[in-house]
């Protein structure tokens, strides 16, 4: 196993995690942000991964597959949520619900 | 030798005066204004006529209260006088403190000694005689009830302060009389001036305790006691270099001064005297000139003992007494009122007083006090019959050639005006060549010069107030010349014995050696220097000078006075603003005080600046709250990114910033 | 009734609590009910505090001591005990409330239910504050009050009586609030795990401490007082609180400032407060001044009577920074006169209020005409107010001038400034209401005092007379506390005078000093 | 054999990241749909590489199977349009920016400082063991607990979306 | 199959499926009948609390293999959270029928949501602890959209799912990078880990342990973490507003004290300033936020911010004194949150909202008791005595000063003044003011009516004997590894 691996999955995780906190930043589609989350998720599983890899213990990949199951049932709700707002304002655009402020 | 009921007795003579007012005080209402009641019931109906005896009643207890306080008094005196002279100090005591503080204790104790003697039978007698006078000259005013209230509080007030026997208790005298002043001058109240002049009395008359509570904590500091006995024994003990000029016994002396002058009315504490004489006119007799006035004279001579170890208080005494009685005397010359003749002529007489404690008489300031009491409350009398006569009118200008009408006024007035002008053999000679006497003895040839000059001045503003008053012809309306009667009985029988007192009280005052008697108890310098006949020569001298000038001017040939006052005009403005101290001080007061006061302090100071400051904080704060809201725009993305940015700050500081 | 003489404290505390929820309880139609009993239950509490002063002895030592342990892990437990400090102040207070229920029996119009109800708990937290031994406690009742009298401003107030409800509440933490830390801190510095008064106070602090600690009491307590600076939020609160609410704040909340310099700033702190002193000691001394000038010329009589209190309790402050057992007596003394002769102004200036719902003295003038009853009382309660003597306010002043001369002359000599001013801003606004002709018509047809006001009135002017002639009967057992208090803090101060050294017996430094 | 599996590794990687920041990029959400199934498939290669291939083989079903094409559904259902320009971003952008790349080379560089174990090459991770460990009683209870979790998000999904009868 | 613990999963267990239990009961009421949804959560509540004693009788201690535990610290929790649940349950009903939202899945949703809480505080283990932090999660953020009709109430849910998930996954990132050091998820394994970390991984488990702070500051809405929280809590219905205030709130600190004083302990010295950092912005922007609302549930939020600070203030000090201070703050801020809200739910009629100062105008004189009891409430909130927000407060700034951080106390103790205004502003408007007109208050139904005595009763309860509850707060704090 190359020793360089792990660190660079790592790395890499790491990469992924702040492109998906940016496109939370960035786009402006409640569900592209959302999508943008799901990065920050997966960027979380490859580091588990990683690790697990690196300890040589399960309990690593035990913790992905409970989180795939969390981003299932966060989608979801979260989806529904996108539904039951765009009944209301028919958009998508995150800076419009802006209603509650100050 | 002991005699127990010299215990009991001064107290009984305290109280007397205050059953009398509290009966009067409590029960007053009820039998209060029966002139409304009259108007209601006109006139008829069981409830007026009681109403009408109750007043009448009243006033024959208060009375009653006054008479019986002097005649408890002069048996007290008696039963004094019959002991050997060096065992007449008793101090009745009650079983219960005033106050008792950790050392400090002020019993309910009094003290009568001489001294305390001449004092209350000057102020019950004189006391008794103006309740009397009083039943006629008050007789008619709807208030009478309150009035005779009052006027017992005073009695109280005035023989606790000339028998209490530490300085507390005395301040509570002190302070009482103070304010039966305050009550008595502002007894016509809704005369705007009346209150305006009983306030400023009592103001005025608070610095002066200032200062008197003061000298009390300073001498107790000092001295270790307020008794007015030990106070001397603390004094004596004292270490010599205590007695510098500005040591402690000074000070002490200087602040009762202090006290002294705001109650007698020197310099520059004598304002308040002349407005008081809005109150009536017995009140004027009885507080303003005879009694309460001189409770500063009385202050410095019981602590004689002490003003004489200090060179530099007896100094200030000396120079403070001798330039109030000339400037009062000016400002006498051109007063129109005839109360405020006598008004000036109260505190001019009151500052020799002063000048006698100065050159160290003492006793002879008592002498003064005492003659000064009967013919000065005899000329306030009067004046008062006058003003009686003359339906309420005191501006002399409109009188005059009053001699005929009212007679007996007119004699009795007659005497009051030698014996204070000093002719032989009325009192005032006595007492005023003692003064001067003690003066030219003690060696102060400018003290002794302004005091003949004065003498003279006294003798000249007295004569033409009584020329002006009782010569010459009418000079007020005809129909008040029609008015002009002569007065009651009750108001006549109290200036015939008051004329009488005049007369003889020089004279009995030395036949009897009173002088030495006080002198038990008062400091004198010892050994006198020489008694010069030529000085009462040259004092009665001054006086008829003094009278046969304002005969001159005021009888002989009218119009110098006028002549005279155009010839100095500057004089004349400077002696009708009184010398400018109620100018001064209504500046003080009215702009410096109240005026500074309401705009820097109060304006600007506190709802500005303080209250400024405590609402401008909550500004701030709410201010900041409001700048808080713009964190939070409503937009998702800004939250996501606020808690990015926490995030990385937050590692950022674990990373770098944590301390080691 | 063996409840009542083993738990004297602890009734007095929960009497009027039980009160409050009673007349909670009523129904809210019997109006007359529920003032009665707020009225007769605040009255029963008087008079078994009156019991207070039978099983009383003369000495410095706590007395109806009361323990029970609250929270045992920090040290805080009920603790409870008065002595001859706080006894007359707790009876003071329970003889304050039931006067002012009577008083207020037809001012308060609306919601007499809730009036009654914050009297009561107002009430027993005053009881409270003068009773606690312990920090805990002590802060629980100080803070707890302040919502009654909250209430009291806010709901029966005047005019701008929400502004001022709500600066009174929000001053006044203010300060308390860094007391409370202070409090923590001297939890932690002692080390001893309690919060009990007597034991922190028996624990030296370093000094560098004390002074912070105690700037943070004297805050507190310095807001409550109110001395100058920290007035101004004592104006707004008199002026908008309804009477009984002034009579109360002036009568006792007031009197919880001095009173916590007393118990606990200076006795936990005496290094710091031998420090601090003199600057206190010049704060009051302005406090006396600035008060009486500020006071002389307002225009409205309940303000008047707010700035006045400013300048009297300057007086007890001084006393306080003397703090010799004669000043400190005087000082105590003077609190009881304050409340008993300012609650009486309040009360009377609240009775002018009912007849011509203003308080502008140039809407007065000449009343000694038509209510001549109520003139007579009222001058009576103003030479009260000034320290005539024979009154009592006399006797304390004198008593803090008196025992302050010794620290300071300067600052006596400066007090009595205020002796002057007194009279003249008093006599002053007496001219101005009471005499002269009446030329405001609608003072035509106003009506004297009646025999309910009268019922209220005599029993303080009384009492002010009686106090300032027989004072000794409370300073009996006012001295001993004091005099044991202050030799307890001369102990712990280094370079203070100790206490053997009576401070009335020598000559003061200050008397000799002046003759140079 | 190993230079393979790095050669994999890193154009893996490599696919991931560009078609990660494509996810960020895109204006369309459709096209940001489809480039994340597109890291999604390549995470899975990287799991495999890394020895679990249980996890590889669960994400293709799960995520980019079910996950995804839930979100495209939804974006069908919605027909969201492409995201207009946005002029305000620049300065947010910035700032997002300057925080990621703090946060990255924060992070990245502790990561590249400490020493991680390679990990041992007997590494198991197959599936047997994967359900062993998964329900003993360390995560028994957790993997119950998730069945209330999908109820609740399924109840909360349904009240949220159903359409009420008004 | 294992031997298989159920005790410390049993209080869960019974709560998950009454939630069960109201679906199906609500699913199969016939159309037009009101499903006895309220009844049967409150008897499933109630039910768990009395299993939760049986287990703190019987079965003290016992865990699952170790993730799950049933220990004093849990037991505390599961009382407190069971007794949240129960108070929002009861005070729903008029509210959810005054704002047209009456329906069963809204008590299923809290129970599950409870469920998650029960979790929280039970686990001694990441991912344990992970899920069931998302079972609340989740169901919150349903919650929090129930109001269909009201677009804040769905602005808020997104708001609330979006920086929810948001902050998961730097919470996540925490649990990775704790793993990546200790190789488990076990708290007591990476307390070990931590206080002796392999060669290069110290700083490493320094970024893990900023991470979990930032999800956890997230949930218990700490500043710069908190921007969701005076949107959710103003756009969610008023009782889920209540619900979370009391008990997201109480769950989150529960896990937040468990991890940070049991795994973390050892980073203690690290952690400690930043913590402090967090709690001191939290005091300071919060009551200033809170002062610029007119907004009364807005004010509330912000206000919750500010007691999150509080409640850090506590975290900071060190010792027993500190976890303990925290946890009785944790229950007197759970009773009062619920009341004050709750009293805002009941006089929210029609669903009129926002509430502003003249909607409670008047309130003291028409509806006294109501009144009175949100005045005890905001005095609490106060932190003036006799309440259980003072005692509270007390006891934080003690275990503050005693740790050394005096600074933090007068930071809170000065806020608190601030606050004293704000709420005094809501006080002012119920006694002092007329009632505004058109403003009509309903009766308030039974269940909200026992639900606010009880708050008001434990409110002055605590203020007045605090001793059980701290003993009892004591004594779950001794279970804490850091709680020395």
């Amino acid at each position: 196993m190359n020793p360089a691996l792990v660190p660079h999955a790592v790395l890499l995780s790491l990469a992924l995690f702040v492109i998906g906190a940016l496109g939370v930043f960035l786009r402006r589609n409640v569900i592209t942000v959302f999508m943008s989350i799901e990065l920050m998720l997966n960027a979380v599983n490859l580091a588990f991964v990683a690790f697990s890899r690196s300890w040589d213990r399960l309990d690593g990949q035990v913790l992905v597959f409970f989180v795939m199951t969390v981003a299932a049932a966060e989608a979801a709700v979260g989806l529904a949520i996108v539904l039951a707002l765009h009944r209301h304002k028919d958009t998508l655009d995150v800076d419009a619900f802006s209603l509650l402020k100050g | 030798m002991e005699d127990p009921l010299l215990n009991q007795l001064p107290f009984l003579v305290l109280l007397l005066p205050l059953v009398g007012f509290a009966v009067l005080a409590l029960f007053g209402d009820a039998i209060r204004d029966e002139e409304t009641e009259a108007r209601k019931s006109g006139g008829q109906g069981l409830a007026f006529r009681l109403r009408a005896e109750g007043t009448r009643g009243a006033m024959l207890i208060a009375c009653v209260m006054a008479i019986g306080s002097f005649a408890l008094a002069a048996w007290s005196v008696a039963r004094l006088l019959a002991l050997p002279a060096d065992a007449r100090f008793y101090q009745p005591s009650l079983t219960f403190d005033w106050i008792s503080v950790a050392g400090f204790t002020v019993p309910m104790g009094l003290l009568l000694d001489p001294l305390s003697s001449v004092m209350i039978l000057v102020v019950s007698g004189i006391g008794s005689l103006i309740h009397v006078y009083s039943v006629g000259y008050m007789g008619h005013d709807p208030e009478r009830v309150r009035y005779f209230s009052y006027l017992n509080l005073f009695l109280f007030f005035m023989l606790l302060l000339v028998l209490g026997g530490s300085l507390p208790l005395m301040f509570v005298g002190w302070e009482g009389v103070g304010l039966c002043s305050y009550l008595l001058i502002g007894f016509w109240f809704k005369k705007e001036s009346a209150s305006a002049a009983g306030m400023k009395a009592f103001v005025v008359n608070r610095v002066g305790d200032a200062g008197l509570i003061l000298g009390m904590i300073l001498a107790f500091s000092a001295l270790g006691s307020v008794d007015l006995l030990e106070l001397r024994l603390g004094a004596e003990g004292l270490a010599p270099e205590a007695f510098g000029a500005f040591g402690p016994v000074t000070w002490v002396c200087l602040l009762l001064f202090v006290g002294a002058c705001g109650k007698s009315a020197q310099i520059p504490l004598h304002v308040w005297l002349p407005d008081a004489m809005e109150g009536p006119t017995p009140v004027s007799a009885l507080i303003h000139a005879a009694t309460m006035v001189t409770a500063g004279v009385y202050l410095v001579s019981r602590l004689s003992p002490l003003f004489a170890l200090s060179e530099t208080a007896l100094a200030v005494v000396a120079v403070v007494g001798t330039a109030t009685a000339l400037m009062a005397a000016t400002i006498a010359l051109v007063q129109t009122d005839i109360k405020k003749v006598l008004a000036y002529s109260t505190v001019s007489q009151l500052g020799y007083m002063f000048l006698a404690c100065g050159v160290g008489a003492f006793w002879v300031a008592i002498f003064h006090l005492f003659t000064h009491a009967f013919f000065k409350a005899l000329l306030f009398l009067g004046s008062g019959s006058v003003i009686h006569a003359m339906s309420g009118e005191q501006d002399m200008r409109q009188m005059g050639g009053l001699r005929s009408k009212i007679p007996w006024t007119y004699w009795t007035f007659l005497v009051g005006t030698l014996a204070i002008a000093g002719i032989p053999p009325l009192a005032g000679f006595y007492s005023k060549d003692a003064i001067l006497l003690g003066a030219w003895g003690a060696h102060k040839p400018v003290l002794f010069g302004v005091g003949l000059a004065t003498a003279l001045l006294t003798a000249f503003y007295m004569s033409r107030l009584l020329f002006l008053t009782f010569f010459g012809r009418f000079r007020g309306s005809h129909e008040a010349e029609h008015h002009v009667h002569e007065s009651p009985a009750s108001m006549l029988v109290p200036l015939v014995v008051l004329a009488l007192g005049s007369v003889v009280t020089g004279w009995g005052w030395e036949r009897l050696h009173m002088g030495e008697a006080l002198n038990l108890v008062l400091a004198h310098a010892e050994g006198h220097g020489a008694h010069p006949s030529w000085l009462p020569v040259l004092a009665t001298l001054a006086a008829v000078v003094g009278i046969v000038a304002a005969w001159y001017a005021y009888v002989m040939s009218p119009e110098i006075p006028g002549r005279v006052s155009a010839a100095a005009r500057g004089l004349q403005r400077v002696l009708e603003e009184k010398w400018g101290f109620d100018l001064a001080f209504d500046w003080f007061a009215a702009r410096v005080v109240v005026g500074g006061s309401e705009s820097a302090l109060w304006k600007r100071f506190d709802a500005g600046l303080i209250d400024g400051t405590v609402n401008g904080l909550g500004r701030f704060v709410d201010a900041w709250g409001r700048a808080t809201r713009g964190l939070q725009t409503g937009l998702l993305r800004g939250y996501a990114l606020l808690i990015f940015g926490g995030a990385v700050l937050l590692l950022s500081y674990l990373l770098w910033i944590r301390p080691a | 009734m063996s409840f009542l003489d083993q738990h004297l404290l602890s009734s007095l505390i929960l009497l009027p609590l039980l009160a409050a929820v009673v007349v909670a309880l009523l129904p809210r139609e019997s109006v007359g009910l529920q003032k009665l009993v707020a009225l007769v239950s605040s009255a029963a509490v008087f008079l078994v505090s009156l019991k207070l002063l039978g099983g009383f002895q003369a000495t410095a030592a706590m007395q109806f001591k009361e323990t029970l342990p609250w929270l045992p892990e920090y040290g805080i437990a009920y603790r409870l005990g008065i002595d001859g400090i706080s006894l007359w102040l707790v009876l003071l207070t329970t003889f304050l409330t039931p006067l002012c229920l009577l008083g207020s029996w037809q001012g308060i119009e609306h919601r007499q239910k809730e009036f009654g109800v914050f009297m009561l708990l107002l009430e027993a937290g005053m009881i409270g504050v003068f009773c606690a031994l312990d920090l805990f406690l002590f802060y629980i009742f100080w803070e707890a009050m302040l919502i009654p009298m909250y209430f009291l401003i806010g709901i029966w107030g005047h005019e701008r009586r929400i502004y001022a409800a709500v600066k009174f509440f929000l001053y006044t933490m203010a300060g308390s609030v860094l007391m409370l830390v202070a409090f923590l801190v001297l939890y932690r510095e002692s080390g001893l795990r309690t919060f009990e008064l007597a034991v922190l106070a028996q624990s030296p602090v370093p000094p560098a401490l004390q002074a912070w600690l105690f700037a943070a009491f004297a805050l507190a307590f310095a807001i409550k007082v109110p001395m100058f600076p920290f007035h101004t939020w004592l104006p707004d609160a008199h002026v908008e609180a309804p009477t009984a609410g002034s009579v109360i704040l002036a009568g006792v909340l007031l009197k919880m400032g001095g009173y916590g310099f007393l118990r606990l700033a200076i006795p936990l702190f005496p290094q710091a407060a031998l420090d601090f002193g003199p600057w206190i000691g010049l704060l009051a001394v302005i406090g006396v001044v600035y008060g009486a000038l500020v006071s002389l010329v307002q225009p409205d009589l309940k303000k008047l009577v707010a700035y006045s209190s400013v300048s009297h309790l300057g007086f007890v402050m001084l006393g306080v920074a003397a703090f010799s057992t004669v000043s400190v007596t005087g000082a105590v003394y003077q609190m009881l006169n304050h409340g008993i002769s300012t609650g009486a102004l309040f009360f009377m200036v609240g009775m002018l209020y009912e007849r011509r719902h203003t308080r502008l003295i140039g809407e007065f003038g000449g009343l000694k005409n038509v209510i001549p009853w109520y003139a007579a009382i009222f001058l009576m309660v103003c030479l009260s107010s000034i320290a005539v003597p024979g009154f009592n306010g006399f006797v304390g002043e004198f008593l803090i001038l008196l025992g302050s001369w010794s620290y300071d002359w300067r600052l006596v000599a400066a007090a009595s400034l205020g002796v002057i001013l007194a009279a003249a801003y008093v006599l002053w606004m007496v001219k101005r209401v009471l005499y002269g002709e009446v030329t405001n018509p609608k003072n035509e047809g106003l009506r004297d005092l009646s025999a309910r006001e009268l019922c209220v009135l005599v029993p303080l002017v009384a009492l002010a007379l009686f106090m300032g002639v027989a004072s000794p009967l409370f300073t009996r057992t006012i001295e001993p506390a004091v005099a044991g208090l202050v030799e307890q803090v001369r102990a712990q101060q280094q370079g203070a005078p100790s206490a053997a050294q009576a401070p009335v017996t020598a000559p003061a430094p200050g008397a000799v000093a002046e003759g140079h | 054999m190993d230079s393979v599996t790095a050669v994999l590794f890193y154009a893996a990687s490599g696919l991931a990241l560009l078609s990660a920041m494509a996810v960020v990029a895109q204006r369309s959400p459709v096209g940001s749909a489809f480039a994340l199934i597109v890291t999604l498939c390549s995470l899975s290669v990287l799991y495999g590489l890394l020895g679990s291939p249980f996890i590889a083989v669960l994400q293709i079903v799960v995520y980019a199977g079910a996950i995804m094409v839930l979100f495209l559904f939804v974006l069908m259902l919605l027909n969201v349009k492409r995201e207009e320009h946005q002029p305000e971003g620049r300065g947010v952008g910035l700032l997002a920016g300057g925080l990621a790349l703090v946060f990255l080379l924060q992070v990245g560089a502790v990561v590249l400082a400490s020493t991680l174990q390679p990990g041992s090459p007997a590494y198991d991770a197959s599936t047997a063991r994967m359900a062993r460990l998964l329900f003993s009683p360390d995560y028994l209870y957790v993997f119950e607990a998730t069945s209330i979790l999908i109820l609740s998000a399924l109840v909360g999904a349904v009240v949220l979306a159903r359409k009420e009868p008004r | 199959m294992p031997n298989l613990e159920l005790q410390p999963v049993l209080p869960a267990l019974v709560v998950a499926l009454t939630g069960l239990v109201v679906l199906l009961a609500t699913a199969f009421t016939p159309k037009g009948r009101r499903a006895p949804a309220l009844e049967l959560a409150a008897l499933g509540l109630v039910g768990a609390l009395a299993v939760t004693f049986r287990v703190a009788a019987h079965a003290r201690g016992s865990s699952t293999g170790g993730a799950v535990v049933a220990d004093d610290f849990a037991l505390f929790f599961h009382f407190l959270i069971l007794a949240v649940g129960l108070l929002a349950v009861l005070l729903s009903p008029a509210y959810l029928r005054a704002t047209g939202a009456e329906r069963g899945e809204y008590y299923t949703l809290m129970l599950w949501s409870v469920v998650g809480m029960l979790g929280l505080v039970s686990a001694r283990e990441l991912i344990a602890l992970f899920v069931a932090l998302e079972i609340m999660s989740v169901s919150a953020y349903a919650l929090a959209g129930l109001q269909r009709d009201r677009v804040e109430s769905q602005e808020s849910a997104i708001k609330y799912f979006i920086t929810g998930a948001f902050s998961s996954a730097f919470f996540l990132y925490g649990v990775a990078l704790l793993y990546g050091v200790s190789g488990s998820t076990r708290l007591s394994v990476i307390a070990r880990a931590v206080a002796d970390p392999p060669a290069g991984s110290a700083t490493l488990a320094l970024l893990g342990t900023g991470l979990l702070l930032v999800g956890f500051g997230f949930k218990v809405a700490s500043v710069p973490f908190h921007a969701w929280a005076p949107d959710v809590y103003e756009g969610a219905p008023t009782s889920v507003t209540a619900f979370m205030a009391a008990g997201v709130k109480a769950a989150a600190f529960g896990a937040f004290l468990r991890v940070f004083l049991e795994a973390l302990q050892p980073l203690r010295q690290d952690w400690q300033p930043a913590v402090a950092i967090l709690a001191v912005v939290s005091m300071v922007l919060g009551n200033l936020g809170a002062l610029a609302q007119s907004n009364l549930k807005r004010m509330l939020a912000y206000s919750s911010i500010g007691h999150a600070g509080y409640l850090l203030v506590g975290m900071v000090a060190r010792g027993p004194v500190a976890a303990e201070a925290v946890m009785f703050y944790l229950v007197g801020y759970a009773a009062v949150s619920l009341g004050a809200f709750g009293v805002l739910a009941a006089i929210a009629r029609d669903g009129r909202e926002p509430l502003s100062l003249d909607d409670v105008a008047g309130l003291g004189e028409r509806r006294p008791v109501l009144a009175a009891a949100l005045t005890v409430f905001l005095i609490s909130l106060t932190g003036v005595p006799v309440s259980a927000g003072f005692v509270g407060k007390f006891q934080l700034f003690t275990a503050a000063v005693g740790a050394g951080y005096t600074s933090l106390a007068i930071v809170g103790v000065l806020m608190s003044v601030v606050s004293a205004y704000y709420y005094l502003r809501v006080v002012v408007a119920m006694y002092m003011r007329e009632p505004v007109e058109g403003v009509e208050w309903a009766p308030t139904g039974l269940p909200a009516r026992l639900a606010l005595l009880v708050s008001v009763v434990v409110v002055l309860g605590l203020g007045v004997y605090p001793g059980p509850a701290l003993a009892a707060a004591r004594q779950a704090a001794s279970v804490l590894a850091g709680a020395l």
